[in-house]
């Protein structure tokens, strides 16, 4: 148990340290190296929740594909000059952190707030999943499934392909449309407002 | 034949010729446009002789004819057929229309010869010819308007056909928007007589016309006539509507024999005559009529006077003769009234035309002081020309003796008449004898003042036949209706004219016995009158031509206010058309453009204003945009979480 | 509410507190930073803030679904940082200037 | 399905014209496609029956069910004309503007086609929600008709008659909504059915304009005023016309006004008979001043477009009054009068639109003489300027006389002032008519290098067809007048507990 604690302990200063980091570095290829750790971080954090196909998907996605592409997006530019970092207005930088400051503080008050609600709701299952391990259902509804064990991938896929099949289609259209477009953008000269 | 098969032989004949005339309106060969223009009325002529003889061979209370072709318009009770039918007095008309139509064709194939435009020329004069027989034979009202307009928009086109001179385009105008004004009215009295019986069917209001006078001048009848009656002062250039008559000289010369003579100007007559059931039952309107209509015969009498145009004279002459025949249907005489108007149509048409001889000889000059002594050029024309002055003038036996006389008497003896208005009519008749002389001596007469340039000659035959012929109907025309006290001296020659209205007119009421020395008297003392003026206007032009201008220049204000047409033009320009023109100038800069949408700017400021505050917000920083939505959600979240 | 010990013992409400934080971290970097491939990074983090969630939800009320909206939000995520970057690059091109400070062409 | 079929084909026809992948081709396309249309709405002639009051080809299907809001077109003897008149007018415009418009022409005749679905949609829709998005729908075309190919200043005019059009429309949106309102609680559920309005009593009491039927009356009818245009919220036509290229021009005379004015006769007067009979003398009012008005302003345009626009604002006026003296004359020749004012007016200003593009101006004092000229073009012009002063035997006359009957009939003094617009209507038509094709040659005829062409022979056939209607509107109104004949009769004798009946 304490290990899994002080996991998640370490876990959460990683992710957010590097998430922090990735917005205090000027230069925006650390940034984008602070954002790697990020990503692992939260691949950590989601196999401490038992979602290790997630964990993957996200190593792979993120830390892999997505991140390839930003740093050589930088390696494109020549960003070794980058004196300003951040926006400077006084008013409107305090208003900013005021209201980033203010909305935290919401939501972090709102879920302890709320923590009453969450619990009475799930105290049941929980309570089930520690004590019996067990596949459980909270409202005998047949696509709640148990989450702990390892054909939770197996799960994961059925519903996927059966429940959720067509949002499943959809993003691959998107996903092709978005290639077209990406190479469109990319091969334009500036749109329409290109200089000839 | 058929009777609705010869009424549409009549009808549409001039309409085919009008359409193949239209259709090759730009050939230039008058010979084969005027030949088929002139055919095309003389059809209609013909088949009206044939349908006017069997009118003749019916029992003399049954005389009509009635064609019905098919439903025009029917809304809930209003219903109007596209009906015509021929009684005693619409057969004068359409034969004085297709008769003297077919003249005055064959005049112009010889008057146009040289003008481009002259297919275009006879397409109009035929579709004038069919708009007029619908106006006369219409059944109803608004059949009556339908050809009402359509002569109007024919008068235009021609006043108009030679459009690109300006002034003629406007004198088009100007008859077209002057007839307008009398159409509105005609518009009203048709509305305030269908409110009345229901219908607009002549020969059925006819037979609802009450019996008994209408003494009050809101009286439905008398509203409903008196609206007509200036919608027929428009037509028939009266006062105050006269003023586009002499204008539409502007037209080719046949044209104004044709329409601004012989037939159209006669409809605002023949609509009363045709009405006359109801005209009678309304005393006031018959008053007005006959005031207007005397008014009018002296007033254009005296500016036909001192007018130099040789077809301003004559359609002053008309304007005036006009008013005469108002005179006689004011009265009540309707029968002397359609009298006066065949033998106008005979003698005015025969005059219009000799002057178009007299201005195609001379080279479209119309000045009459530039004439003089065209009698031994032109003697056929001048001989024709004679018949129609003495007609005129009303020496007998000549046509316009009897009718003016017929005029002058019943003005006078007839109940809804008064002394006043015969001796208005006698001062006319002495007027019309004096300027008609005058016209004679300075066109014919006297020493001859024609240019050198110039060389008048006769006219072709086809322009003298007509001339002849309508000569001859000019002198003898009027011995149709002799007047009864004549005739009874004569040996009893029957008054047919009367005979043949007879059933159609409803009598005068309280007219009372003749006495048959009185009317003699009058008689003698008019035609008196007429002669020693022609003899004083003979003695002034031809014997001493020095002596007018004298007397012109010894009442100069006066001349001058009536040689310029008692200033009635600028008049109506300065107190109605000018005013109107800058009012609406200045409305419209008022309403339209400085207060409805100034309005409009004032709504739109306000709007840009408030646009310009909330503006600031719109900084185009994308980070900026960011953090206001960070700002709402913050407010949405507190409102959650605080509720 | 029940009488836990908050650092011992860790439960649903740790793991949404970690997700609000790291998005709040995500959110500060899109609205502060001038650089807009910086601010796109700063996307990838709220969107991953809000996986945790997802995740955490997921594993607590026993609902298999929640990792499956992390999926497409992952698919989604990826493609937005395609076309995200594809536009830099194009900016880049256009303005030799990747500074959200010259892209003011909204101004009203 | 007939309906349904008439109302949508042409958005079809749209489509077909934006993927149709010949630029050179697609004028004689969207031509093909706009005939096909209109031999299609000819079946609904002749299916329609004319003994019937009732409304009939009717489709109804619902569409919100929470709402009560249905998909519901149905025609009869009040909207059969228009429906034909916009088919009729569509072909004629695009033949007509085969030259005139040389750029973006696929965008043109998509719009052309979305127009006329919005337009036929206003006249068949039964269903208030329905109605009221095509009513606004024949905005947008119409805006980007006038602001793409219209002239130097038409941003300023799209403007001002999208802004003007949307400020009555969105109070008419909110009487709607009330309505539905009404509905629910008169019997229950709601609906946006206008045969459920018509049952809906709503309290009226006169003396004061506070009450409920008169504050609806007048959301209704300031909308549909605005649109028609009545005097004096006409400001934005004579420079929409002005702006606008001649297509524009003429669906926007020819069409889009009338949707006013039959919205009065569909939906305000019906559903509020009391308010209306109440307030008619207002609206005879503003109608005769709108005859007057609208002439005198004419007569003093320096442009014949705006001339003609302002004399539309004048015949719009004879239709406001012809409606508001609830008698069969009136309302027969408002009826009629619209379809004149479409053919008339419709025809001056492809006239216009030909003369324009011989010369590029449309000043009066540059013409003259013109008749010397073009003789051909000259004498349809002078045909159709017979027709717009109401001549009888062309149809403008029927119209204008009824109307004038009418108000004779229910309101005697109106007609004495509404009657000087006879005398006023032949002076502007005929002084302009004067100086453009009379006298000598002004400086745009008479130049001797480029001499001025006569009418080709695709114009001729646009125009063709719109004279032959007009000698035949004015020569025998029963072939038109039997058909709505019914309808009309159904609308004087039950005004004060109108109802329409669903034909089967």
């Amino acid at each position: 148990m304490i290990t899994d604690v002080l996991m998640f302990w370490f876990l959460a200063l990683v992710v957010l340290g590097s998430g922090l980091a990735v917005i205090l570095f000027t230069n925006p290829v650390y940034s984008a190296l602070s954002l790697v750790m990020a990503m692992v971080g939260v691949a950590a954090v989601f196999v401490t929740l038992g979602a290790y196909f997630i964990a993957g998907v996200q190593l792979i996605v993120y830390a892999g594909a997505v991140m390839v592409l930003f740093v050589m997006v930088l390696m494109l530019f020549d960003l070794k000059r980058e004196t300003h970092s951040f926006a400077a207005g006084k008013i409107s930088g305090a208003l900013k952190l005021i209201s980033v400051g203010l909305f935290a503080g919401l939501v972090v008050g709102g879920i302890v707030m709320s923590q009453g609600y969450f619990v009475k709701e799930n105290e049941k299952s929980l309570g089930a999943a520690s004590a019996t391990q067990s596949v459980n259902t909270v409202a005998g509804s047949q696509t709640n499934l148990n989450v702990v064990n390892t054909d939770n991938t197996k799960v994961l896929g059925t519903v996927l392909f059966s429940k959720h099949v067509f949002g499943f289609e959809a993003l691959g259209v998107l996903l092709t449309v978005i290639a077209v477009g990406t190479v469109a953008l990319a091969r334009s000269k500036g749109g329409t407002h290109a200089k000839h | 034949m058929d009777h609705s098969l010869l009424m549409a032989i009549l009808l549409l004949s001039p309409l085919v010729g009008f359409l193949i005339n239209g259709i090759r309106y730009k050939n230039p060969t008058a010979n084969l446009s005027g030949g088929i223009a002139t055919a095309a009325v003389a059809i209609s002529f013909i088949s009206s002789l044939i349908l006017v003889a069997d009118l003749i061979g019916m029992p003399a209370e049954a005389r009509k004819i009635h064609v019905s072709f098919f439903q025009w318009m029917a809304v809930d009770s209003f219903k109007i057929n596209a009906a015509f039918y021929i009684d005693q007095i619409s057969a004068i008309m359409i034969l004085v229309i297709t008769g003297v139509g077919s003249l005055i064709h064959l005049f112009s194939i010889g008057y146009m010869h040289h003008d481009k435009g002259v297919t275009k020329y006879f397409a109009y004069l035929n579709l004038f010819v069919f708009n007029m027989l619908i106006l006369v034979l219409g059944d109803s009202l608004l059949t009556m308007f339908v050809g009402w307009e359509g002569v109007g928009l024919c008068s235009y086109l021609l006043i108009g056909f030679w459009f690109s001179d300006k002034e003629k385009a406007a004198a088009g105008m100007k008859a077209f928007i002057t007839n307008r004004v009398g159409d509105a009215a005609f518009l009203l009295g048709m509305f305030v007589l269908f409110a009345t019986f229901g219908t607009l069917n002549i020969q059925e209001m006819n037979a609802l016309a009450p019996t008994t006078a209408e003494a009050s001048w809101l009286g439905a009848i008398t509203l409903g006539t008196l609206f007509l009656f200036i919608g027929a002062t428009g037509k028939s250039a009266q006062i105050p509507l006269y003023v586009w008559l002499p204008d539409a000289m502007a037209g080719p010369t046949p044209v104004s024999a044709l329409i601004h003579a012989a037939t159209m100007v006669t409809a605002g007559v023949y609509m009363i005559v045709r009405l006359n059931p109801l005209f009678i039952v309304a005393p006031n309107t018959m008053m007005v009529i006959a005031i207007i209509g005397a008014l009018t015969a002296v007033f254009a009498a005296s500016i036909g006077i001192t007018q130099w145009d040789i077809k301003k004279v004559l359609a002053y002459s008309t304007v005036s003769q006009l008013g005469y025949m108002f005179l006689a249907v004011g009265v009540g005489a309707f029968g002397a009234g359609m009298f006066h108007l065949m033998t106008h149509a005979f003698f005015k048409a025969l005059m219009f035309l000799g002057s178009g001889s007299v201005i195609h000889a001379m080279h479209e000059e119309q000045d009459i002081r530039k004439m003089g002594g065209l009698k031994k050029y032109m003697p056929i024309t001048h001989m024709t020309f004679f018949f129609g002055w003495v007609a005129i003038i009303g020496i007998p036996p000549f046509a316009g003796f009897f009718s003016k006389d017929e005029i002058l008497w019943m003005s006078f003896h007839s109940p809804l008449g008064s002394p006043a208005l015969w001796v208005l009519g006698a001062i006319g008749a002495a007027m019309t004898a004096f300027y008609m002389t005058r016209l004679m001596c300075l066109t014919f007469w006297g020493k001859s003042r024609v240019p050198k340039s110039v060389h008048p000659h006769e006219s072709p035959t086809l322009m003298t036949i007509p001339l002849i012929v309508l000569g001859i109907l000019s002198v003898v025309g009027g011995w149709v209706g002799i007047p009864e006290v004549i005739g009874h001296s004569l040996g009893d020659i029957p008054n047919l004219l009367e005979h043949w209205l007879h059933p159609v007119i409803k009598p005068i009421p309280n007219l009372t016995e003749a006495e048959h020395s009185m009317e003699w008297m009058l008689m003698g003392v008019s035609v008196s009158l007429a002669t020693i003026s022609a003899f004083i206007a003979y003695h002034f032009y031809v014997k001493s031509p020095e002596t007018p201008e004298k007397i012109a220049n010894s009442i100069k204000p006066l001349y001058n206010l009536i040689s310029k047409k008692y200033l009635v033009d600028e008049l109506y320009f300065g107190t109605i058309i000018n005013p109107l023109i800058n009012g609406s100038k200045r409305l419209w800069m008022f309403i339209d453009v400085n207060f409805i949408d100034k309005i409009t700017y004032v709504i739109s400021d306000l709007v840009r204003g408030g646009g310009g505050v909330v503006r600031a917000l719109q900084t185009g920083n994308l980070q900026q945009y960011a953090m206001l939505i960070g700002i709402g959600i913050v407010i949405a979240l507190s409102i959650i979480i605080m509720r | 509410m029940q009488s836990t010990n908050f650092l011992t013992e860790v439960g649903l409400n740790h793991y949404l507190i970690l997700s609000a934080l790291l998005f709040v971290t995500g959110m500060t970097g899109v609205l502060l930073k001038r650089n807009i491939i910086v601010m796109l990074m700063s996307i990838e983090l709220m969107l991953n803030a809000v996986n945790i969630s997802f995740v955490a939800f997921s594993k607590y009320l026993n609902n298999v679904d929640g990792q499956i909206m992390v999926f497409f939000v992952m698919t989604i995520a990826a493609a937005e940082a395609a076309v995200g970057l594809a536009i830099a690059v194009t900016i880049f091109k256009r303005f030799k200037e990747i500074n959200i400070k010259f892209f003011e062409h909204l101004r009203g | 399905m007939l309906l349904s079929t008439i109302l949508f084909l042409p958005l079809i026809f749209a489509l077909i014209v934006l993927i149709w992948p010949q630029d050179k081709t697609i004028r004689h396309v969207a031509f093909g496609l706009s005939i096909v249309e209109f031999i299609i709405s000819l079946i609904v002639l002749k299916d329609f029956d004319a003994s019937s009051a009732q409304l009939q080809m009717i489709e109804k299907h619902m569409w919100i069910e929470r709402f009560g809001i249905q998909y519901f077109l149905g025609v009869d003897g009040i909207s059969l004309w228009l429906v034909l008149l916009t088919t009729f007018l569509t072909p004629i415009i695009i033949l007509a503007s085969w030259n005139s418009i040389d750029t973006k022409i696929k965008g043109f005749h998509a719009a052309m086609f979305v127009l006329q679905t919005a337009m036929l949609g206003t006249f068949l829709a039964i269903d208030a929600i329905f109605f009221y998005v095509f009513w606004e729908l024949s905005l947008i075309p119409m805006y980007f008709i006038v602001g793409i190919w219209g002239g130097a200043r038409r941003i300023y005019a799209t403007i001002k008659f999208f802004i003007f059009t949307m400020i009555g429309s969105v109070l008419m949106l909110v009487a709607i909504i009330y309505l539905m309102y009404l509905t629910q609680q008169a019997s229950g559920h709601m609906s946006a059915s206008l045969l459920e309005f018509y049952k809906v009593k709503i309290p009226f009491v006169g003396g004061s304009i506070l009450n409920l039927q008169s504050l609806l009356f007048f959301a209704f009818s300031l909308a549909f005023a605005i649109k028609v245009p009545v005097w004096p919220v006409h400001t934005w036509l004579p420079d929409a016309h002005v702006e606008a290229p001649t297509p524009g021009s003429v669906i926007l005379a020819g069409v889009m006004l009338k949707m006013g004015t039959y919205c009065f006769l569909r939906w305000v007067i019906p559903l509020f008979p009391d308010a209306a009979e109440y307030w008619a003398w207002l609206f005879l009012s503003l109608g005769v001043i709108g005859i007057i008005y609208g002439a005198l302003v004419a007569m003093i345009q320096p442009d014949i477009k705006k001339l003609v626009a302002y004399s539309s604002v004048s015949h719009m006026g004879y239709i406001i009054v012809g409606m508001f003296v609830f008698n069969h004359f009136g309302i027969t020749g408002s009826l009629y009068q619209m379809l004149n004012h479409g053919v008339s007016t419709g025809a001056l200003f492809l006239l216009i639109g030909m003369i324009y593009e011989r010369t590029h101006s449309r000043e009066i004092s540059k013409y003259g003489g013109l008749a010397g000229v073009l003789p051909i073009f000259t004498i349809f012009f002078f045909i159709i300027t017979l027709s717009s002063i109401a001549v009888p035997m062309t149809n403008g006359f029927i119209g204008e006389f009824l109307i004038l009957l009418g108000l004779h009939k229910a309101q005697p003094v109106y007609v004495y002032f509404a009657v000087t617009g006879v005398v006023l209507g032949a002076a502007y038509m005929l002084w302009m008519f004067k100086r453009v094709f009379f006298g000598e040659k002004g400086e745009l005829v008479k130049d001797e290098k480029h001499p001025l062409k006569d009418l080709s022979v695709r114009e001729i056939a646009v125009l063709v067809p719109l004279v032959v209607l007009v000698f035949w509107m004015g020569l025998f109104p029963n072939h038109f007048l039997d058909l709505t004949k019914s309808s009309v009769n159904h609308l004087v004798t039950n005004k004060n507990k109108y109802y329409l009946e669903i034909k089967e």
